[in-house]
């Protein structure tokens, strides 16, 4: 168990040195757009905590239940354990959804108004953020959402079998819990509207996200039976689609496309085929989301572009003709010369990406100017949750910034001392927990959820696995005596003899190593290959090892 | 595969846990009744550098030497290993840790130095260890996991042996062993799947494991030692140890001196007080000892020194094997002092042998080196030990009622033993001295008293004769090649005979555990019936057929290896037909 | 010069030979991640069939080794390529030195999501390996149930037959095509192997399977429940590649390789199943798994490395003769 | 202790860097990892580079034992003596050239055991000699026996049933030898055996530093925990130049005190041969 000092023992840094080590050092939340403290909550989840859990996520990306779920992941390929010779990466993700499963709970803070108004337009998840951050910051809230149900793509661009509609009830309720009021079946059509809304209060954020299909023109697209991949969705999720499926084609390489092969499976298709025009490694979903969707038994095609969509006299689509395509250096693509076929299908479905609404996109015009931003997708094109989630808080922080007066904003790193982690070296080999999903047989069962979620002892067991990255492992030079006890224990290649200690240009230590021992100037810890085990705490004689916990904190500056 | 005879070795760096290795081997396949032998080698760092290996070799067959050729090699660490890729057999086979951290050089690399004939098996040793038990502990037990299942020896006994090895231990490092254990086993299953067969006779006795140390303790301690002092000394401070324990239970006592030169000394007192005692050391002991040898020999009290051997001189190669000591302990110190010289030449001789030196010595009143040797004295077996268990024995020679009348402590005698009292017997009292002295035992130092007491001295070792074993004649009567060794290379020559017998060539030795003084009749007589003698040693100046030239005045072809390692039965062989290859010319 | 070949199988060794026959100064080293001397892959199933003796499958002895003046490793595989370095690192973290090298790790069965769970339940047949460890149970074995593509599945299923055994095959195709489509020969195929006695279950594939007393439970996707002897299953038959996948070696499904068999990054060149060639012909990336296609290649690889100028020519015969009556009459004698 | 932000790490390094003690270095030292002596050695090296002592004019001599491989981890000249019998073989380089610095480094069973009887003598002629006892309170080398300086009650292999014996503290012995300069050191401090063996070897005379020096591998009864445990630093305004006192505090085991015991300046044996040879002039 962790002996934690008392908080005014805690060294607080502002130092680049120390800002650099967490981005190297705790690459899960570097990874993480939102910088959520990961090592943070899935330590509180070994501990049992899984209430703390749930509260360090929801305070730092908002939406946990979501996340848990649709999160694209950016955090587990860049996890520790996952790199070479390590083992599987810890299942960040399903963790998150324990903390949610088993810890959620009201958080109540205690908010002091500010007395300002705030309206949100879009209640997607960088509409929710920036209500939610401002709220917290004590203002009033208004988000106007055009559907009558809050979510955005949350409830209507993903299908049920992998978010449900009451996960995304659950997290939005605990936002408007804050104080946010949600008026739906509002739509803004217009910058009039807009610039009436900047009447009433005292800054309008527009978050309308990327609701719409990107749409491309080849020949025969406007066939019957092609569908723009996020208006199959919204509409298979409405409830709202009633045609039978056959052999379904799904042209594109995102999650949108895979979510409309995987719906196509549940709505009955006999063959569904993805086409993608790169490779398997260029797509923009994770290795995850691939097999299971191979799992459920759906074809791929790579390499290939369509060029013609092929209907009968009907116009109605028999199949599509596809060119293959060569990768060249840059991930750029060559068409290959006469490499044409045809794939028969009666349903085509093009997924390759969204875009935001174009006729309240005359964002530019000056009435908008001061007390205007916009956020999320929106702004950027379509991302992903989490990005969204990002982008939201940090419009949400120009705004307070503008609206407070404040200077702004700053990092700052907590060091405090730290007797035991608490890890076992055994704990290093616990393999991976594997998330216990819906049998095959009842994969049909369109809004049945596929992944049903880790069991708590589960939970339990794979939070051990992490190295709990935010420890900084320091060998205190001028106390060791050289006697390598520590690296007679080292479980990989972490603890080494240097001659010369280095600052990288981008502010990162670095150690060179030596085998010659005259040269040796210390033994040090490679921050970057230490899994935290322990082993060398346990072993040194002379007590010359300490162990700091690192945590980001942004405050700000008055 | 089928086998019926295995030699397994495990090589790393002393921390391995390389001699546990061999000691949990060997004591699983004695259990099952297989014939077992067992030899480690190490360093003399206790850590760091050092390398070290045990080698074990089983059969369903009586053993009595450690072979030539290894079935399967167990490299711990990879780059200390290479060397005994030499030893593997073709067909043979290798094991390597498929986990170490950081690069290792190609010439570094067990692996690259494995040639087509042998085949290698790569197995994540300390990966595997660190699993089980979070350090790198228990690496030997995943590999004895993985040779288990190789030779699809049965696990319990296996688990059996962890437990009594770990016995002392908490139950937990029992469990973490075990799971080290059947993790190398699993790893193997799963990845090698195909395994050979080692033939079990599932009738056969669980045997018993000793060493020639644990046998002459235990020898010792049957026919009545009483005291033991010594100092801690590679590769004899098995024996003392063993003292030092069983001692106290019989009443005795086990002191660990500051020296060699305070051990013997307090040899000499217990002897004088008519205890049975005795100590044990290894070359560099039994130098420092020499004028208490001299002092022991002028004043004719009983000492029982064992020489446990290693290579010389000086402090030369502790952990290593070599049969230097003979000359020391034939003609080392000061004067004209005879001693008598014994050597083993098994465990079983360690047992009986030292019991009959008890006697000799007690009976004739002067010290016995008996001279073991590193591999004798270490290497562990399975054998059959004639238990003679008589802790009240007593062979000295008390003075008759009429010899207590004006007592002579050296009274000349036909025999030269004279009549012993010692303190606490009532009758007489004398004093003795490491001075020249009269029958009385005071200081004396004219001529004829000298030469007598000298004479006397020397009387009593062709007296002695009569209580000594005739030495042991073995293999064909008939051949014409006869061959004399003496200590532990008579295991090599055994099966160096079997070897050449195999090819055709007869063969027949003559052994002796008595150095010194000889059955000389017997060996005359051997000789006599030889048209070649040949006679292997463990030394570099061939002291043993030094002796016997000077004493039998033969002409012998001589084998002198100063050897680290055990000698190899192949290499006997060899001399054995080549010799009779020059014979039929 | 330092030839580092990946690979024992035909392309390798092929390879390896080329090499030293031409130039006996080169220095060659090839590694093999099987425990035996390097065999020929094609021959198993004769010799399972007892129709050969296992030295039969040598290429050759431990004496023409020597000869040839190639090391060989065996039971080893390399765990990464540092291209720039010119060094590759094996399983054991043994780091060896190249001037040329040659990837020829072939092809293998593997595993997808549903799958992975019951691979210890699951039994392969890719390796001299696998196929002594089969030999061991065959006799015990009455039914078989097999899933996979490819002319190593067809291969199996009519050496299993051969043997007298009951035969289930299982696959996602709406025929028993065995992936070797747009060629009109499948519906004969099918019918062709059902006349056999094989049972063929189409647009179906195995979801889950359990050990039942004395032998093993089957379901489907499509709720079929069988019983078998032994199961042989695998989703796809992949490239070797493991070794590449953290350098910038380009590759798709296997390692991208232009007609002279070099890949994207110098001095570093791939032969045999692993590698993967556009195929005007079949239109599609091509990987050509296959006997002829591997000695020839490893005959190319071999010489371009010594500095030649070799083109690979695909023959369409060679590859489609594997479905040819020939192929016929290698299996039913 | 500090918190150590990456600034702090940079530091340290940068003040080790400046260090030349490596300059003294030879071998790799081949004890088990974590043995106390690395400490010791360390001292030897920091002190090497304080007096600034040239390899050449520095001899190293050592007995038989763990402790005995020192001369072959230290640049300078070094003799691998015979158990027990480094102090006289030391005695007489030192007597031949008095210029040379001259460490004897033993261990517990060297020193007072086997070599107990070399002592004595050494001290009280004064000969200017620099000994270091490096106290494990075991024997390593034949894995784990008990030792001169072993407590009451520890087991061992040649101890099964508890060592019977006292255990002789080394620190009084050279205080009752009359040694001139006499220190006790910890290896867990690597400071305070830095600095004493450093004006150990400035002291003109035969000095004696006892240093704790746990064997992590056989001892499990003396380790760095239980020394520490007991560990103090000598009172605040000790005289060293009270033999009396230091030796009731020497005598202490709760606490054991560490430091400077006992320091007096008076004529060494180089001195006196320098006198008679004086007097014998002109």
């Amino acid at each position: 168990m962790e002996i934690q000092n008392r908080e005014n023992d805690t060294f607080v840094s502002t130092d680049k040195l120390d800002r650099k080590w967490i981005d190297i050092n705790i690459p899960c939340s570097a990874a993480c757009p939102a910088l959520t403290d990961i090592p943070g909550y899935i330590q509180a989840i070994k501990d049992g905590d899984h209430k703390t859990a749930y509260r360090i996520n929801r305070m730092e990306n908002i939406l946990p239940g979501i996340l848990g779920r649709v999160c694209d992941r950016p955090c587990e390929p860049a996890c520790r354990h996952g790199w070479d010779e390590l083992g599987d990466p810890v299942s960040i993700c399903f963790l998150k959804r324990a903390a949610a499963d088993y810890g959620m709970e009201p958080v109540n803070p205690k908010i002091k108004s500010n007395g300002k108004k705030i309206c949100v337009i879009g209640a997607g998840p960088a509409g929710l953020t920036i209500a939610n951050d401002l709220a917290l910051k004590g203002y009033q809230v208004t988000i106007l959402e055009q559907f009558d149900q809050p979510g955005g793509m949350l409830r209507y661009g993903i299908p049920q079998f992998r978010l449900p509609y009451d996960v995304v009830a659950e997290d939005v309720k605990s936002i408007t819990d804050l104080g946010v009021t949600i008026k739906t079946n509002v739509r803004v059509g217009d910058v009039k509207e807009i610039v009436r809304l900047k009447k009433s209060y005292d800054a309008v954020i527009l978050a309308g996200g990327c609701a719409n299909s990107k749409q491309t023109n080849i020949p025969g697209i406007d066939s019957k039976g092609v569908y723009w991949g996020l208006d199959f969705l919204i509409a298979a999720n409405r409830e709202e689609l009633n045609i039978p499926l056959e052999k379904v084609i799904v042209i594109g390489g995102g999650f949108t496309a895979v979510d409309c092969t995987r719906m196509s499976y549940r709505l009955g298709a006999k063959k569904i085929t993805l086409a993608y025009r790169r490779t398997k490694d260029d797509m923009y979903v994770g290795t995850h989301e691939l097999e299971v969707m191979e799992a459920e038994g759906i074809n791929t095609i790579f390499l290939a572009s369509p060029v013609d969509i092929v209907s009968n006299d009907e116009g109605i689509v028999t199949g599509v003709k596809f060119i293959h395509n060569s990768i060249n250096e840059d991930r750029s693509i060559t068409p290959i010369e006469g490499s044409e076929f045809i794939t028969g299908a009666d349903i085509v479905i093009f997924a390759v990406g969204q875009k935001a609404d174009g006729k309240i996109a005359e964002t530019e015009s000056a009435e908008l100017k001061n007390n205007f931003s916009i956020a999320g997708d929106f702004r950027n094109g379509s991302s992903t949750v989490i990005e969204a989630v990002a982008d939201g808080r940090k419009v949400a922080r120009e705004v307070h910034m503008q609206l407070s007066g404040i200077k702004g904003f700053q990092d700052t790193i907590h060091i405090s001392e730290v007797k035991d982690t608490g890890r076992k070296r055994d704990y290093d080999f616990i393999p991976v927990q594997p998330m216990d999903t819906t049998p095959m047989r009842d994969r049909k069962i369109k809004n049945r959820e596929v992944e049903t979620g880790f069991s708590k002892e589960k939970s339990l067991v794979e939070a051990k696995r992490c190295y709990l990255c935010h420890y900084n492992f320091q060998i205190d030079i001028s106390r060791c005596i050289y006697c390598l006890a520590c690296i007679d224990v080292m479980p990989v290649d972490c603890i080494k003899m240097a001659k010369d200690i280095k600052v990288t240009e981008d502010g990162n230590l670095k150690y060179i190593e030596t085998k010659k021992w005259s040269e040796v100037e210390a033994i040090t810890i490679d921050n970057d290959k230490c899994i935290r085990c322990g082993n060398c705490v346990r072993a040194c004689p002379v007590d010359c090892i300490s162990i700091s916990k690192y945590k980001l904190k942004m405050i700000e500056k008055k | 595969m089928k086998y019926s005879e295995i030699t397994i070795r495990f090589c790393g760096i002393a921390g391995d846990g390389i001699v546990a290795s061999g000691k949990i081997l060997a004591g699983a396949c004695a259990n099952i009744g297989l014939h077992v032998m067992v030899n480690n080698i190490y360093s003399a760092e206790i850590r760091g550098l050092g390398k070290s290996s045990a080698t074990i070799r089983f059969s369903t067959e009586k053993l009595y030497s450690m072979g030539d050729g290894l079935d399967l090699l167990v490299g711990m660490m990879s780059k200390e290993s290479i060397i005994d890729l030499r030893d593997v057999k073709v067909g043979g086979n290798v094991i390597y840790d498929t986990s170490t951290i950081g690069d290792v050089a190609e010439e570094d690399s067990l692996a690259s130095h494995i040639t087509p004939e042998i085949q290698g098996h790569g197995l994540p040793i300390k990966k595997l260890a660190n699993e089980a038990t979070g350090t790198n502990q228990g690496k030997n037990l995943v590999a004895i996991g993985a040779i288990c299942y190789f030779y699809s020896l049965p696990p319990e006994m296996f688990i059996d042996q962890i437990r009594s090895v770990f016995a002392h231990k908490e139950e937990h490092i029992i469990d973490i062993n075990i799971k080290a254990f059947n993790l190398g086993y699993e790893y193997f299953r799963e990845n090698y799947p195909l395994n050979n067969q080692f033939e079990i006779d599932k009738r056969s006795e669980p045997r018993a494991l000793t060493s020639g140390n644990d046998a002459i303790a235990k020898g010792a301690i049957d026919c009545g030692l009483k005291f033991f002092a010594g100092y801690p000394i590679t590769p004899a401070t098995k024996i003392m140890e063993i003292a030092a324990k069983e001692l106290p239970k019989l009443g005795g006592w086990t002191l660990q001196m500051e020296d060699e030169i305070a051990a013997i000394g307090a040899v000499l007192g217990a002897w004088f007080a008519g205890k049975r005692a005795m100590t044990a050391t290894s070359g560099p002991g039994l130098s420092l000892m020499s004028e208490m040898i001299n002092m022991s020999v002028m004043a004719e009290i009983p000492t029982i020194i064992v020489n446990v051997q290693r290579g010389g001189p000086s402090t030369g190669l502790p952990t290593k094997v070599e049969q230097g000591d003979l000359n020391i302990a034939l003609y080392g110190g000061a004067g004209d002092s005879p001693r008598v010289v014994m050597a083993p030449t098994n465990s079983e001789e360690c047992y009986s042998g030292i019991q009959l030196a008890f006697d000799i010595a007690e009976k004739y009143q002067t010290p016995v080196i008996f001279l073991s040797d590193l591999f004798l004295g270490q290497r562990t077996e399975t054998v059959t030990i004639k238990e003679n268990i008589d802790r009240n024995r007593c062979t000295r020679k008390k003075p008759t009622p009429e010899q207590l009348e004006n007592f002579q402590r050296y009274q000349i005698t036909d025999d030269g033993v004279s009549p012993l009292i010692v303190p606490g017997e009532p009758g007489a009292v004398y004093s003795t001295t490491g001075l020249e002295h009269s029958v009385t035992g005071n200081p004396n130092y004219e001529e004829d008293v000298h030469s007598m007491m000298t004479a006397k001295r020397f009387r009593k070792f062709e007296s002695m004769v009569e209580d000594l074993p005739e030495a042991d004649i073995l293999g064909e009567e008939t051949a014409d090649i006869g061959i004399a060794g003496w200590g532990s290379t008579i295991g090599s020559i055994l099966e160096g005979m079997e070897i050449a017998k195999k090819q055709g060539v007869k063969t027949k030795l003559i052994k002796s555990i008595m150095i010194h003084p000889q059955h000389e009749d017997s060996f005359r007589k051997f000789f006599a019936s030889c048209k070649k003698i040949i006679v292997p040693e463990m030394n570099y100046q061939g002291q043993y057929a030094a002796l016997l030239k000077s004493r039998y005045g033969i002409k012998p072809i001589e084998i002198h290896i100063p050897s680290v390692n055990p000698v190899s039965p192949l290499k006997i062989a060899q001399k054995i037909m080549e010799t009779s290859s020059e014979l039929s010319q | 010069m330092k030839h580092v070949i990946i690979g024992a199988g035909v392309a390798g060794i092929t390879a390896a030979r080329t090499i030293k026959e031409q130039d006996r100064e080169a220095e060659v080293v090839v590694i093999g991640d099987e425990l035996f001397l390097p065999y020929k892959r094609y021959l198993l199933s004769e010799f399972l069939s007892n129709s050969i003796k296992r030295d039969e499958l040598l290429f050759f002895s431990i004496g023409m080794l020597k000869e040839l003046g190639i090391k060989l490793r065996k039971g080893e595989h390399v765990k990464t390529i540092e291209p720039l370095k010119k060094l590759i690192k094996l399983h054991h973290n043994e780091v060896m030195h190249y001037d040329k090298l040659l990837i020829a790790t072939g092809g293998s069965p593997s595993l997808g999501l549903v799958l992975r769970p019951y691979k210890k339940h699951i039994s392969f047949y890719s390796s001299l390996y696998d196929t002594l460890v089969l030999k061991e149970k065959l006799p015990e074995i009455r039914k078989c149930i097999v899933f996979g593509n490819g002319v190593s599945c067809l291969d199996l299923i009519c050496m299993l037959r051969n043997l007298g055994k009951q035969v289930t095959y299982i696959t996602k195709e709406e025929q028993a095509t065995f992936a070797l489509n747009e060629y009109d020969f499948e519906g004969e195929l099918h019918t062709f192997l059902e006349e056999k006695g094989i049972e063929i279950i189409t647009e179906d594939q195995i979801v889950l399977i359990e050990e039942s007393d004395n032998g093993y439970k089957v379901e489907t996707i499509q709720q079929k429940m069988l019983t078998t002897d032994i199961v042989f299953a695998w989703d796809y038959y992949k490239p070797n590649i493991a070794c590449i996948e953290d350098s910038a070696i380009e590759k798709k499904t296997g390692i991208l390789v232009n007609v002279r068999l070099e890949t994207s990054e110098k001095d570093i060149y791939a032969a045999g199943d692993c590698v993967e060639i556009y195929h005007p012909c079949l239109k599609n990336y091509w990987i050509n798994f296959g006997l002829p296609n591997a000695l020839e290649q490893g005959k190319i690889a071999g010489k371009n490395m010594l500095g030649q100028n070799e083109e690979y020519k695909i023959q369409e015969a060679i590859v489609f003769n594997l479905m040819g009556k020939s192929l016929k009459a290698r299996w039913w004698k | 202790m500090s918190f150590l932000s990456k600034q702090t790490v940079l530091d340290e390094f940068k003040k080790a860097k400046e260090s030349k003690t490596k300059e003294w270095r030879d071998n790799l030292p081949t004890w088990c990892p974590g043995c106390g002596h690395f400490t010791g050695l360390h001292g030897l090296y920091e002190a090497a580079e304080r007096l600034n002592i040239p390899p050449k004019d520095f001899v190293v001599v050592s007995g038989i034992g763990c402790s005995g491989r020192f001369p072959f981890f230290i640049k300078g000249f070094g003799l691998h003596g015979l158990h027990g019998r480094a102090i006289p073989i030391a005695t007489g380089i030192k007597v031949a050239s008095p210029d040379l610095t001259v460490v004897v480094v033993g261990g517990d069973g060297d020193g007072v055991g086997i070599g107990g009887g070399h002592f004595p003598h050494a001290a009280r002629s004064n000969f200017n000699l620099t000994y270091i006892l490096l106290d494990n309170s075991i024997y390593g080398l034949t894995k784990g026996q008990i030792s001169p300086t072993s407590p009451m009650g520890m087991k061992s292999g040649t101890s099964p049933y508890g060592n019977i014996a006292r255990p002789l503290n080394p620190t009084t012995l050279a205080l009752a030898y009359g040694a001139t300069f006499v220190a006790r050191t910890f290896s867990r401090e690597r400071d305070m055996v830095s600095e004493l063996i450093t004006k150990a070897i400035q002291h003109k005379g035969f000095s004696f530093i006892h240093d704790l020096s746990p064997c992590v591998v056989f001892n499990k009864v003396v380790t760095y925990d239980s020394v520490n445990d007991a560990s103090a630093m000598l009172p605040e305004g000790h005289d060293i130049l009270d033999r009396s006192k230091a030796m009731t505090l020497a005598e202490s085991t709760e606490p054991i005190y560490q430091g400077l015991f006992f320091r007096e300046e008076v004529p060494s044996f180089d001195d006196h041969a320098k006198q008679v040879r004086d007097g014998l002039k002109d």
